[in-house]
C-alpha cells in the first residue's frame, strides 16, 4: 500500500505532466494557512500593545 | 383610520412628492437595455435570443437600485422609531411597507419591460413568460433587498453594501426564472417552475419581514 | 381627559455604551402627576435613559415596570418625541401628523393652532423653519392621549412664547394624571419638576 | 455541574486562558496530520488511470471544499447561540469563522479552477460545484463586509447573525437550484470528485487530510478568536492584569 509512486525524487517534483498544476496549489495551501497564522499572531500582539498603551496612559494620568 | 390605511396613504403622498423615485429606475432599465445592441450588434436574431435574460438582469438591477434606500430617510428622520409605538407588530408594518413598495415602485418597473422587450425584438410568447416570471419573482426579490436595506441602515458609509450582501441570495430566483424563459422559448410546460417560483416568493414574503423587523429594531437600538 | 393612575418603577438599572458605564443602580419611582427632568452633561446617558424607558433600547441590567407590568404592555401608552426631527420633509404638516396619530382633521388643526402653526397645515415641512418643524413634531402633544410622555430635548429651537405654551401644556398634562419625562440643558422656569442628575458614575 | 460547562463559555476570560493551550494542541496535531496526509497523497497514493497525477489536487481541494460549507453551518450555529443565549463569545466565533471560511472557500475555488485546466482544458467552467462555491464565497464576503461597515461590535454581530441565518436557510436552495440549472444547460460531463469506488490506498490519505484541515481550521479560528477577545475586552480588569503581569 505504501509504495513510492515515482522513479526518483526529481520525477516526484516534476509529477509529469501535471506538476505545474499540483505543486502551486499545495504551495498556496501552505501560504494561506501560514499567512493566516501570522495574521492572527500579529492581531494578538497588536491587541496586547493597545492594552499596554492604555495602561501607560492611565498611569501618567494618575501621577 | 386604521394604521394600514394610513401607511398606504402616506406612501402614495410620498410618491406624489418625489416622483423621481419611480421614474429613475425605469429610466435606468431602458437605458441599460439600449446599451445592449450598442455593445453587441444590432442583429435581431442574436438580440432576441439573449434579450429576455438581459431584461431580467436589468430589471433586477433597477429593483435593487430603488429598494436600496427603502428605510433610510425614515430612519434618519426618526419616523421609523415611531413605528414601534404603533398598535401593530413591527414585522407586520414592515410587510406592509414592502407591499406598498412593490405596488408603487416595482410594479411600474415590470409594466415597462414590454417596451424593453420590443427594443430587443423578444418574441411575444417569451415576453409574456417574462412578464409572468417578473410578477411571480419580484415579491421575493423586493423582500430580500428590503432586508439588505434594513441591515445596512446603521452604517453611514454603506454605499451599495446592501445590494452586494443580498445579491447571492437571488440566485435560486434567477435560475428558476431563466428556466421558465427557456421552456417558454421551447414551447414546453412552464407551470411547474412558475409554481416553485411562486412558492419561493410566498415563503420569502412571510419570513423575510420578520428578519427585516429584527434588523430595524437592532439599528434603532444603536442610533444615538 | 383624566388618566388612570400610573406608576413607573425603575429598579437597579445599569447601562454601558461603547465600553463606558453610563449609570448603575439607578432606581426611581414615578407616579401620575409627576414631572422628571433628566439632567447631566453631554454623553451622560440622558438620551439612553429616555430611549430605554421608551423601549427603544434593550434593558441591559435591571428592571422597568409600568403598574407592575413589563414595559412591552405599555408601549402604546407612551408618546416619545426624540431629538431627531420625527417628521418627513417631503410631506405636508397635516400629512405628517395624520400618519402618526389616529385623530380626525379638526382635532389635528386645533393642535396645530395650539403650537402656532395655524394656516400652515398645507405647507411642506421642508418649507418651514427649524423651530416650526419642531413645533410640528410637538403638535402631537396636543392631540394624542397617551399618559406617558417621554420628550428628548423638547425645548430645542423653540422661541420664548412656544416654551411657555409647552410648559403650560405639560402642566395641564400632569394635572390630568399624566407623567412627563424630559431632558433639557436650560432648566425651564415655569414648571415644577424633580431633577435626576446623571453623569456621576465612575 | 449541570449547565456549568455551558456557562463557562460565556466568560471571555475562561475562554482566553484555555484557548491558548487548545490552539497549541490543534496546531501541532494539524501540522502532523497535514504533512503525513499530503505527502502520502502526493507521493504514495496510486496514480489515477483517468486523470493522471492531476487528481492529487483532491487531497487539498476536497477537505477545503468540505470546510467551506461546514464553516458556514458553524457560523449559523454561532448565530443561534448569540440570539438565544446572548453569548458574546458566539459573536467572536462568528467573526473569526467568517474570515477563515472565506479563505477556505477561496482556496477551494482556486484549487478547483486549477484542477479544471488539465481535466477540462480550461480554468473555469460553470460546473455546479464551482458555481455554488463561488456563490458561497460571495455570501462570506457579505458577512465580512457587513461587519466592517457597522461600527458598534454588538450591533455588527447581531446584523451579521441575521444575515447568516437568512443565508443558511437559502444555502440548500441555492445548491439545488444551481445543480438543476447545470443539468438544464449541459448534460453531466466529467465530474471532478465523483468517482466510482475509490480504492483504500487513495481515500485513506484523503481522510487523514480531511481530519488535518478540520483541525487546522479549529487552530486558525481559535487563534483569531483569542486576538478578538483581547481586543474587545481591552477595558476589562482581567485583561489589564494579564498584560500588566507580562
Amino acid at each position: 500500500m505504501l509504495e513510492f509512486q515515482f522513479a526518483s525524487l526529481a520525477a516526484f517534483f516534476e509529477m509529469a505532466p501535471h506538476g505545474v498544476y499540483v505543486w502551486p496549489i499545495y504551495g498556496l495551501g501552505l501560504l494561506v494557512i501560514g499567512g493566516l497564522t501570522w495574521v492572527n499572531a500579529r492581531q494578538h500582539r497588536q491587541a496586547i500593545r493597545m492594552v499596554q498603551r492604555n495602561l501607560e496612559r492611565e498611569e501618567t494620568h494618575e501621577s | 383610520m386604521s394604521i394600514e390605511k394610513r401607511m398606504l396613504a402616506r406612501e402614495l403622498k410620498l410618491i406624489a412628492a418625489r416622483p423621481g423615485d419611480i421614474f429613475k429606475p425605469m429610466w435606468f432599465l431602458i437605458l441599460v437595455i439600449s446599451m445592449v445592441p450598442l455593445a453587441l450588434a444590432p442583429d435581431s436574431d442574436l438580440l432576441a435570443e439573449i434579450g429576455s435574460a438581459m431584461i431580467w438582469v436589468a430589471t433586477l438591477l433597477a429593483l435593487l437600485l430603488n429598494t436600496e434606500h427603502l428605510f433610510q430617510s425614515d430612519f434618519s428622520d426618526g419616523v421609523l422609531e415611531q413605528w414601534l409605538f404603533l398598535d401593530r407588530p413591527l414585522a407586520w408594518l414592515v410587510g406592509l411597507k414592502l407591499v406598498a413598495h412593490w405596488l408603487f415602485h416595482v410594479l411600474p418597473l415590470i409594466l415597462i419591460t414590454p417596451i424593453a422587450g420590443l427594443m430587443l425584438s423578444v418574441p411575444t410568447e417569451v415576453l409574456i413568460a417574462l412578464l409572468i416570471t417578473l410578477f411571480v419573482a419580484t415579491p421575493a426579490l423586493t423582500c430580500f433587498s428590503g432586508l439588505g436595506a434594513a441591515l445596512t441602515l446603521g452604517s453611514s458609509r454603506s454605499g451599495i453594501l446592501g445590494v452586494l450582501v443580498m445579491m447571492p441570495l437571488f440566485v435560486p430566483v434567477v435560475i428558476l426564472a431563466a428556466g421558465v424563459l427557456i421552456r417558454a422559448t421551447d414551447g414546453s410546460d412552464t407551470l411547474p417552475l412558475l409554481a416553485l417560483l411562486g412558492a419561493f416568493s410566498v415563503v420569502a414574503a412571510t419570513l423575510v419581514p420578520i428578519a427585516v423587523s429584527a434588523a430595524i429594531r437592532l439599528n434603532i437600538g444603536g442610533s444615538n | 381627559m383624566i388618566f388612570e393612575p400610573i406608576q413607573i418603577e425603575i429598579s437597579q438599572l445599569r447601562c454601558e455604551r461603547d465600553d463606558r458605564l453610563l449609570f448603575k443602580n439607578l432606581s426611581i419611582k414615578l407616579e401620575s402627576g409627576q414631572i422628571l427632568r433628566v439632567a447631566g452633561p453631554n454623553g451622560a446617558g440622558k438620551t439612553t435613559l429616555l430611549r430605554t424607558l421608551a423601549g427603544l433600547f434593550d434593558i441591559q441590567e435591571g428592571e422597568i415596570r409600568f403598574n407592575q407590568q413589563p414595559l412591552k404592555e405599555y408601549l402604546e401608552r407612551i408618546l416619545y418625541i426624540g431629538h431627531k426631527p420625527q417628521v418627513t420633509k417631503d410631506l405636508t404638516v397635516l400629512d405628517n401628523l395624520k400618519f402618526l396619530t389616529d385623530v380626525d382633521e379638526t382635532a389635528l388643526k386645533s393642535a396645530l393652532s395650539a403650537v402656532g402653526l395655524k394656516g400652515y397645515h398645507d405647507s411642506l415641512v421642508k418649507e418651514l423653519s427649524q423651530g416650526q418643524g419642531r413645533r410640528c413634531a410637538l403638535a402631537r402633544l396636543w392631540c394624542v392621549d397617551a399618559p406617558i410622555w417621554i420628550l428628548d430635548e423638547p425645548y430645542t429651537a423653540l422661541d420664548v412664547d412656544m416654551v411657555k405654551t409647552l410648559d403650560a401644556r405639560i402642566t395641564e398634562h400632569v394635572a390630568n394624571g399624566g407623567i412627563c419625562l424630559f431632558t433639557t440643558h436650560q432648566p425651564p422656569q415655569q414648571l415644577g419638576y424633580q431633577t435626576l442628575e446623571l453623569g456621576h458614575v465612575d | 455541574m449541570g449547565w456549568r460547562w455551558f456557562h463557562q463559555w460565556g466568560s471571555p476570560r475562561w475562554f482566553y486562558e484555555r484557548a491558548g493551550r487548545w490552539q497549541l494542541v490543534c496546531g501541532w496535531l494539524a501540522l502532523i496530520l497535514l504533512v503525513v496526509g499530503s505527502l502520502w497523497g502526493l507521493g504514495f497514493a496510486p496514480v489515477d488511470y483517468q486523470q493522471g497525477n492531476s487528481y492529487r489536487i483532491i487531497y487539498l481541494h476536497v477537505p477545503v471544499a468540505f470546510l467551506a460549507q461546514a464553516m458556514y453551518a458553524a457560523m449559523a450555529v454561532c448565530a443561534v447561540v448569540l440570539f438565544v443565549w446572548k453569548m458574546k463569545l458566539a459573536d467572536v466565533a462568528m467573526q473569526s469563522i467568517a474570515v477563515m471560511g472565506f479563505a477556505f472557500t477561496a482556496m477551494a475555488l482556486i484549487s478547483g479552477a486549477v484542477w479544471g485546466k488539465p481535466t477540462w482544458g480550461t480554468y473555469w467552467v460553470w460546473d455546479a460545484r464551482l458555481t455554488s462555491m463561488l456563490i458561497l464565497a460571495f455570501l462570506y464576503l457579505g458577512v465580512i463586509g457587513l461587519r466592517a461597515a457597522i461600527q458598534d461590535p454588538d450591533q455588527a454581530g447581531k446584523a451579521c447573525g441575521i444575515l447568516v441565518l437568512v443565508g443558511v436557510v437559502n444555502l440548500p436552495i441555492i445548491k439545488y437550484s444551481v445543480e438543476w440549472w447545470n443539468t438544464l444547460h449541459q448534460p453531466a460531463s466529467l465530474k471532478l470528485t465523483e468517482k466510482p469506488a475509490m480504492p483504500a490506498s487513495m481515500w485513506v490519505p484523503l481522510l487523514v487530510n480531511i481530519l488535518g484541515y478540520y483541525i487546522a481550521a479549529a487552530y486558525l479560528v481559535l487563534g483569531s478568536m483569542r486576538a478578538i477577545v483581547l481586543e474587545r475586552e481591552r477595558r476589562a480588569t482581567w485583561v489589564k492584569e494579564l498584560v500588566g503581569r507580562a
